[in-house]
């Protein structure tokens, strides 16, 4: 089988679907307006961004007076996060979970550094919170649950429906970091009893640098940023208008082709974990079936993890280690310890994540390659014994 | 990221192994990263004739292991205790910043594989 | 003169030159990696990055390391004014002007809600700072000076050459919001004790959404967002790569037309002022001659300048009254009022910004139209005495 | 932002002006937003015969002026003194929110000028 440029590394991010560049080459070119501009220009991309607003809020369930513009899944996160402790203004108590992305697990931490109570719910060895746990951690002044929709790292997917319940009983404000999910499996906000929801349009081929804050009218968040008065105060600052234009058709897209897309790469992502789960001393990673459609994270022991990236990528392969925004660092990722993984064994962790682009070609260039590279490494380990 | 140096030594890394009648055997590992190298030393007349190594590590480390085993071939044991780590990031052409504590690994093994020898101990049995 | 569609508005955005649209596709399409990951195309688009951010420190006489990409302007003065304020950890006093943009302006006044005090110098009738005011109102611990480098609303520049060397003198961190300057004027931060330079690329013709900060090697302010390690954790969060790429394009060739594209507009300019002077009670706000190249005020008397915008607007003509992004608010503008106008006469002020694509035909025609525009509803006003 | 008959009105005005022999003259202001409104009637029988008026303010603050005049026209004083503001943005066909308060001036100054006629105030002494 001759070299082919593979890419699975969909969870880092994604590229931009041609229809959505063509949406948004207008609002760079003629339609460049200010939406704050009284003028028929700035009028008219005034209605493009409420436009989008509506076909995000539909997206997702949700209305469109729901829907706050942000550069992306971090500014979503640490708004929703620092702006309830803003608004707050007392100490509290917040329970999260230890496999959050940094940007949700830092900024609790700086939370507890400023004086705020921080859970740090455990997970089981899938990666998933224990429900009663949660509930148990509850005390009187807990304000905030952020609990994420799905790991960016091993794809498992939370209980939300039940943590959602378990919330509104007790009036506690509920926060999913749902970058992951979003355009991978449906989600309908008016089912759901999630005040706070995170997105970032280049997790599901939007644009980079530009994300959505869904907060449920009646919540409530002090802003972090003051400037003109955009997204009502929430994010000020000139609006990214083509990249607004981006995320909202891209979600739309997403939506639309969820099921059959989920169907596809379900069956890919089958077909790899069984194919890669055939290499001696391999694990997976996160839960076997409560795990997003795209995700497979394995381990393959006795080597590590950048070694295999690089040699993967030699073969053509992009794949990641980790989250591939903690990818400078060189502790093992927090996600792999918390689920009970030695350092070694987390070290020694690959994910593969699909994508639109991704073929049962791709897939069988990649068995055949995995193995080999694998094979190769092992043999310089020190504690590899075939 | 990496230089073509660093990723031919990576992709085809010298010396990989053990070596079964080795007069020295040094091992160092970063705790840190958890990279962890093995290095096996022949040596006659204090001269190193002969080298292996097995590396748990990043590509850095795998590199930097390939290459130093390259370095000390023919060195005797005074000179190759004179080998830095920089030595052998410098050898390879260099490697990122942040990579750089990963070719640490590779001389402070072959170090104490020389330490182990001159204290005496090291020398595999042979069965 | 038949019916033309003319912008004038440059001040509150810019369309996107085609060469920088161009440049941007790629990051879009192909080179779509995430600069974290470590694969190849991970890779190249790291480069691309650090290339973006040579460029750009290239243009500001400034070193790769001293640039942040951020989201805009907005975000640049908060992460600026907030984070200084946040590492200073304590109380302390900060001197800034009465006529900033809202983006620095109301996280001042939040800062002193906060507890720290802030002096908002006054200014002169031109909208110039005192620097011999602003050196009698330092006291021991004031620890920053935050002084626009050109207002956005009247265009009238601020000697930041005096204030630097005032703040080299006292140790006194200095920040400058240059959004409007940048791309207008030629400015060189090896020669200016400028500690944090704040600037927006759709301000000179990039893209929306993306924005830089100058902060000097050795000043330092702590983060206000969480996350991954972007931008060296001062602003985490997968990096808008198109918008960075685009950002650093636009301003390598607004830096190298700058004097060019200076003289072209000063002449338009100084015909604009002359003949809307001609039109009776009528009168220039800011500095007649430090003052931005592209920038015109007026107010004509009698009448509002909403309604002086939309009989514009009917007639191709797109300007702005007051600042873009505040023109939502009703209040008169706290600039105008500043520079001493009275409420009625703040309120028909009508800002023309000039860029790239005006022409002398442009200008020759609205000097036929504002006329006539203006006459009319005076004719409607009770206060104007023809 | 506005629609068409609001950009109508904006545009042509009606009964733009002052009336030399009014019988009755009102005056509203905003103090917020600085838009101030004079309306002129000529009264005939407890009927406004004719209206004028001149208004320093917005778009909306326009198109509220002299949509108000032509529903004034022709209506007994008990009927101007009915309509609302509201009943004028309605007639334009509906303002933006945030503008709504500037069509407040209209009505309000009508009413001013109908409450200082019954009071024998505000007719114009002929020169
Ligand atoms: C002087 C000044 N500062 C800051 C800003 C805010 O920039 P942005 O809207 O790109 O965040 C603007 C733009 O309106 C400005 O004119
Ligand atoms: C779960 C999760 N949350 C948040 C983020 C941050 O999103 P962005 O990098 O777009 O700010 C990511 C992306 O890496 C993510 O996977």
């Amino acid at each position: 089988m001759s070299k082919r440029n593979i890419y699975m590394d969909h969870s880092a991010t994604t590229p931009v679907r041609e229809e959505v560049v063509e949406a948004m080459l207008p609002f760079y070119r003629e339609l460049y307006g200010n939406p704050s501009s009284v003028h028929a220009l700035g009028r008219t991309v005034r209605r493009a961004v409420e436009e989008a607003r509506e076909k995000t809020a539909l997206a997702l369930g949700a209305e469109p007076t729901e829907i706050y513009f942000t550069a992306g899944g971090t500014e979503s996160n640490n708004i929703t996060l620092r702006g309830a402790a803003k608004k707050r203004g007392k100490p509290g108590h917040i329970i999260t979970s230890s496999i959050e992305h940094h940007a949700v697990l830092d900024v609790c931490s700086e939370l507890a550094a400023e004086g705020h109570r921080v859970t740090f719910l455990p997970v089981d060895h899938y990666g998933r919170v224990n429900v009663n746990q949660l509930q148990a951690a509850i005390t009187p002044d807990t304000f905030m649950f952020s609990i994420m929709a799905a790991n960016n790292e091993i794809g498992t997917l939370q209980p939300l429906a039940e943590i959602g319940e378990v919330a509104r009983e007790h009036q506690i404000l509920f926060h999913t970091d749902a970058v992951q999910l979003v355009g991978q499996l449906p989600i309908d906000l008016k089912s759901l009893n999630v005040d706070f929801l995170s997105l970032s349009a280049h997790k599901f081929n939007g644009p980079k640098g530009i994300g959505a804050l869904y907060m449920r009218k009646g919540a409530k968040v002090t802003p972090l940023y003051c400037g003109g008065g955009q997204e009502r105060k929430l994010r000020p600052g000139t609006e990214n208008v083509p990249g607004i234009v981006g995320l909202s058709l891209a979600l739309e897209l997403a939506v639309a082709e969820i099921e059959e897309k989920r169907k596809r790469l379900e069956a890919l992502r089958t077909k790899m974990i069984k194919g890669l789960l055939a290499i001696s001393e391999t694990i997976l990673n996160g839960h076997p079936e409560e795990r997003l459609p795209n995700n497979v994270n394995v381990s393959f022991k006795h080597i590590e993890g950048e070694a295999i990236l690089l040699g993967l990528d030699l073969e053509g392969i992009a794949a990641s280690s980790g989250s591939a925004c903690s990818s400078g660092s060189l502790d093992p990722s927090h996600v792999l310890s918390a689920i009970g993984l030695d350092h070694p064994t987390a070290h020694g962790s690959i994910r593969f994540s699909l994508g639109r682009g991704n073929t049962k070609e791709d897939v069988d260039y990649l068995l055949q390659v995995v193995p080999r590279v694998v094979d190769k490494l092992r043999r310089i380990s020190p504690t590899y014994h075939a | 990221m990496y230089n073509e140096r660093v990723v031919e030594h990576f992709s085809n890394p010298r010396n990989v192994g053990e070596l079964p009648d080795a007069d020295a055997i040094g091992e160092n590992g970063s705790f840190k990263c958890g990279d962890t190298m093995k290095i096996y030393l022949k040596i006659k007349d204090d001269r190193i004739v002969d080298v292996r190594f097995l590396t748990f590590g990043c590509g850095a480390a795998i590199a930097s292991s390939s290459m130093l085993t390259e370095m000390v071939k023919g060195k005797t044991l005074d000179e190759a205790m004179e080998i830095t780590n920089q030595d052998v990031a410098d050898e390879l052409g260099g490697l990122p910043p942040l990579k750089l504590h990963c070719s640490n690994l590779a001389a402070d093994a072959l170090h104490n594989a020389i330490e182990n020898y001159r204290k005496g101990k090291g020398k595999i049995e042979t069965a």
